[in-house]
């Protein structure tokens, strides 16, 4: 093992952390749109909305990450309309394929996890809120909603997990985060062991990080859980 | 426990089913190859390995009197898997550079051809003069000089598509650091991306950027610019060995010269190229 | 109403308790206790819950270890040893126990039939797997058992389509199909709606008639002067007061079997 | 265009068919292994052994906490030199070459495992107590009572959690891609890069990953419903 080089070569994989970051935060937060719009169409009782919405799903969870990222990235880029289009100065750029992928390969999942969410809310607790002289929209903002985030905190904690880790499939379309430059210096330097060890070190420590940050925020949106201690 | 002991058998037998080569004797040699660069080395629609490379390695086995395997490997992984004994050579269009040679050793060279850059017809950068049609990066002319100072002012500004861990990828961070390089994991996906617009120029082999330009001809692609040769380009295309293996450099080195001096490197070189790209 | 013969003290012991002592942590369950059941004895131990009784049952077949004390079944005492820390007891010879727990017969609060194995599998497996009885024999035998607790139209049905005394009828059913010298039942009747009761413990009876040696650990104290030979009361862990039924039940020496009896008794027949 | 996807001499149809083949050899491997993994994994989770105990968690935090690209590179460039470094303890000098298929197994198996790790741990906790003691009463020893009653209730429990994880490890076997194994996913790139034609070669990839995707939901979803013959009401 060389240490002198692992040194070495820590700064320059430092370095692709913060592209790495803007990639996992960019897609999460857009995700987090996408699915939230998703569960809603899916539950909507809309057929059309409904086929749409769970045909997208489908795709989306039923196929490899990386097919997703390349027919993005090489498949769109081959047709003249889409170069034509408004789209383009977006999808030129491999950082907003790879966002838009992974985007809408985490919408997939998590409209998932939040939709078996909104269904996990006992029926007693919305009849409740009508009783109460909710109304249909107040009762999911005010007490489905809020239980239902609770509710798929662990579920999605996985999920952010997952997306530091797909994250480095964007390396396949010429991104240079952590993965694209751990593979970088190893074209330089053949040190493949202590590269990827190093870059794997960085991958466990941020998704331990993420794990704390999800643990924490559980404990703190339940404090119902924590009062009889 | 007892399923502990049985995963680690299996993962154990596995490794032995693989098999071990003892390739010691040299009866039997696999040489790797990267499927993705014609026409040195190409993947048929039926998945066979075709190209330059393909025929020589066969014609040299012959004369080593060896049995030959030539297997695929992704570039970026050719050196590493050659280390950890996956197979015993590469001929992958892959030059001699000091660089390489730090970790691998090579046979002498069986080809060489320079480097050239590929862009859209249409592309402003068209209309670029350098007043030098090759450049050999060993002799420091004025004329050299001034063809590359040229090639870093006209790329300003400009993405330029290279394979990862080549020697164009070397070129481009070693003599013109100020131009955008994206790097891919083919030379193939470079040329899709130029395509559609993503790069405006790619930089590889002469004739692999031919051939990639070949088959975007519908969008009138060409090449541009010098041909640049040798320096961070390297000495020519040779076989990539392992360090330890001498006696098999003895052999390809005895084989490509004989294969060099009788024309079968020149006829092989016509056959795919269209040209000769034997070392004279 | 129906009343146990009392068995001979001459008869031979069945299973022999002496001085048991069980802890779990710092509490200790069972803080020393002796107990004989002779061959025909039925036996059934009440007390408040956290007395001990469960344990004690728990204790004879080595479901629980007890930490100092002999167990002796049908002459056989129960090796046990010290593991090294000198806290924990295991038992010395892990087949002894297996060969002794197919003399007696076990059934449980909440039945534990194997959910994915039909009541016919359920009854025939031990005795094909464990005793080696082979499958057509065990088959017969099982049909007939399950007609004895009248339950053999279920043969076929897995236990979730069952009633819960459907299930604890198959739950005896299994038990006997090991042809135990000893039964031991665990509050057998407790995870029971009330109206279910009933065919359990008329299936019990039955066996106590049929002159089987039982130990049972119940709450149903009307049932219990019904069929013991015996009656023993537990307190925090020690034996407050054994001896035959109308003895214990109904004038017993211990205030605290009466006060218990008070609370226990007043609805009972 | 479409000839392209043809069986002839110039398309890749034949190519496509024998990567899925290999997609589904890979998959199936990776899924038995992981499979043997995930025991070893549970089984160690579980025992009193804390050596075992921490073994197993870092192996299974390792693996799921690193992409898997990195694992299966990992084991690609460094898998045969670590098995010629044990080799050469025992004194074998040669060069041991593990072939792009065992890599890929073993890689995508390992990553399986550590999910397969947590299910089987959750399914045999899952198992309630006393079916296990009933198992005890009736003289049935610790080997019998493992097959009769464990291993088939876990079985039951385990099946959601590891039909995910077979879903999990089919679209992983697309990473392996790298290792210039020819399935589905490198046949797709080869022929998107040779033809220029990446749109329709990654759709036909896509195409036939959800067909293995549904058929193998399917497949789950029959084995769930005989496996809980004895759980639902009929």
């Amino acid at each position: 093992m060389d240490w002198e080089l692992m040194w070495d070569s820590l700064p320059r994989l430092l370095g692709a952390l913060p592209l790495t970051l803007t990639l996992v935060f960019a897609s999460l937060l857009f995700g987090a749109g996408v699915a939230f719009a998703t569960a809603l169409l899916r539950l909507s009782g809309n057929r059309v909305a409904e086929t749409l919405t769970a045909g997208y799903v489908f795709v989306f969870r039923g196929t490899p990450l990386l097919v997703q990222i390349f027919l993005i990235y090489y498949g769109l880029g081959q047709f003249e309309a889409v170069r034509d289009s408004i789209l383009w100065p977006m999808l030129r750029e491999p950082m907003w394929c790879a966002i838009l992928a992974l985007t809408l390969n985490t919408g997939a999942y998590t409209s998932e996890i939040l939709r078996g969410a909104i269904l996990s809310v006992p029926a007693g607790q919305v009849e409740a809120a009508r009783a109460c002289g909710m109304s249909r929209v107040l009762a999911f903002r005010r007490i489905v909603l809020p239980m239902a985030i609770r509710q798929m905190l662990p579920a999605y904690g996985n999920e952010m997990i997952l997306m530091v880790k797909a994250s480095s499939l964007a390396s396949t379309i010429t991104m240079l985060e952590i993965t694209g430059v751990s593979r970088k210096i190893i074209s330089q330097t053949y040190a493949v062991f202590e590269i990827f060890i190093l870059a794997g070190a960085i991958y466990l420590l941020l998704n331990f990080l993420a794990s704390r940050f999800i643990k924490h925020t559980e404990w703190r949106l339940t404090p119902y859980l924590r009062a009889r201690a | 426990m007892k399923k502990i002991v049985a995963a680690l058998a299996l993962g154990a037998l596995m490794a032995v089913a693989g098999g071990s080569a003892d390739a010691k004797d040299w009866k039997k040699i696999r040489i790797a190859t990267e499927g993705a660069y014609a026409p040195w080395n190409a993947t048929d629609p039926s998945g066979k390995l075709v190209g330059f490379e393909i025929d020589l390695a066969q014609d040299l086995c012959k004369r080593m009197g060896a049995e030959c395997e030539v297997v695929a490997q992704d570039w970026d992984g050719i050196i590493p898997a050659l280390q950890q004994g996956k197979y015993d050579a590469i001929m992958a269009a892959m030059s001699i550079t000091a660089e390489r040679k730090k970790v691998i050793e090579f046979s002498n060279a069986y080809g060489t051809e320079p480097s050239m850059f590929g862009i859209p017809k249409a592309s402003p950068l068209a209309a670029a003069k350098f007043g030098a049609e090759r450049v050999d990066l060993t002799k420091d002319t004025p004329e050299n000089k001034a063809a590359v100072a040229k090639l870093g002012e006209v790329l300003k500004g400009k993405t330029v598509g290279v394979q990862t861990s080549t020697i164009q990828a070397n070129f481009m961070e070693k003599l013109l650091p100020s131009v955008a390089v994206r790097t891919y994991d083919k030379l193939d996906n470079a040329g899709i991306d130029m395509a559609a617009g993503r790069v405006d120029a790619i930089f590889g082999d002469r004739s692999a950027v031919s051939a990639v330009l070949e088959a975007d001809a519908a969008k009138g692609m060409v090449l541009f610019g010098p041909a640049f040769s040798r320096g961070v380009l390297g000495d020519g295309v040779g076989v990539g060995l392992r360090k330890a293996d001498k006696d098999l450099k003895d052999k390809f080195n005895k084989a490509i010269a004989d294969a060099t001096k009788d024309g079968t490197v020149t006829k092989l070189s016509t056959k795919h190229f269209g040209y000769d790209i034997a070392i004279k | 109403m129906h009343r146990h013969p009392p068995v001979s003290d001459t008869a031979p012991a069945a299973v022999v308790v002496e001085d048991l002592h069980k802890r779990f942590g710092e509490l200790e369950v069972l803080k020393g206790v002796s107990l004989t059941a002779r061959v025909g004895d039925v036996i059934t131990m009440i007390g408040s819950s956290g007395s001990g009784k469960s344990t004690l049952l728990r204790c004879i077949n080595m479901l629980e270890i007890p930490d100092e004390g002999r167990v002796t079944i049908g002459g056989e005492t129960i090796g046990l040893k010290k593991i090294r820390n000198g806290r924990s007891t295991v038992p010395a010879d892990a087949r002894q126990v297996e060969r002794i727990r197919t003399r007696l017969g076990m059934v449980f609060q909440s039945f534990n039939l194997w959910t994915h194995m039909t009541i016919l599998e359920n009854v025939i497996e031990a005795p094909v797997h464990v005793l080696g009885v082979p499958r057509a024999e065990a088959v017969d035998r099982a049909r007939m058992l399950l007609d004895k607790v009248g339950i053999l139209a279920k043969a076929d049905s897995y236990p979730v389509q069952l009633s819960g005394g459907q299930q604890q009828r198959a739950a005896i059913a299994r038990a006997l199909a090991m042809q135990p010298k000893v039964m031991l039942f665990d509050e057998p009747t407790s995870a029971l709606d009330p109206e279910l009761v009933g065919e359990v413990l008329r299936v019990i009876r039955q066996l106590a008639d049929e002159g089987n040696t039982m130990i049972l650990v119940t709450h149903e104290m009307g049932f219990a002067r019904e069929v013991a030979s015996k009656v023993v009361f537990l307190h925090q862990g020690r034996i407050e007061e054994e001896g035959a039924p109308d003895k214990v039940l109904t004038n017993p020496d211990s205030d605290r079997v009466r006060q218990f009896l008070a609370r226990h008794l007043s609805g009972a027949a | 265009m479409l000839e392209l996807l043809s069986f002839g001499p110039n398309g890749w149809g034949g190519q496509l068919l024998s990567g899925l083949a290999m997609t589904i050899a890979v998959s199936v491997s990776s899924f038995t292994l992981g499979i043997l993994f995930g025991s070893a994994g549970a089984a160690a989770k579980l025992s009193h052994s804390l050596i075992l105990n921490g073994i197993a968690e870092v192996y299974t935090t390792i693996v799921r906490g690193v992409p898997e690209l990195l694992v299966i590179y990992l084991l690609f460039f460094g898998g045969s030199g670590a098995i010629m470094a044990v080799a050469g303890i025992f004194g074998y000098e040669g060069y041991i070459e593990i072939d792009a298929f065992s890599i890929g197994v073993a890689a995508v198996g390992l990553i399986s495992g550590a999910y397969s790790t947590e299910v089987i741990r959750g399914a045999v906790q899952a198992v309630p107590v006393g079916q296990i003691e009933a198992a005890r009463a009736c003289g049935m020893s610790r080997w019998l009572i493992l097959r009769r009653v464990l291993v088939p209730q876990t079985l039951r429990y385990a099946l959601p959690g590891l039909g995910n994880v077979w879903q999990l490890t089919l679209k992983d076997t697309a990473l392996i891609s790298v290792t210039a194994l020819a399935e589905i996913m490198r046949v797709a790139h080869v022929a998107s890069g040779s033809t220029r034609q990446p749109f329709l070669f990654y759709s036909t990839a896509a195409v036939l990953y959800l067909l293995l995707t549904t058929v193998s939901t399917a497949a789950f979803e029959r084995a769930e419903r005989r496996a809980n013959r004895g759980v639902r009401r009929a």
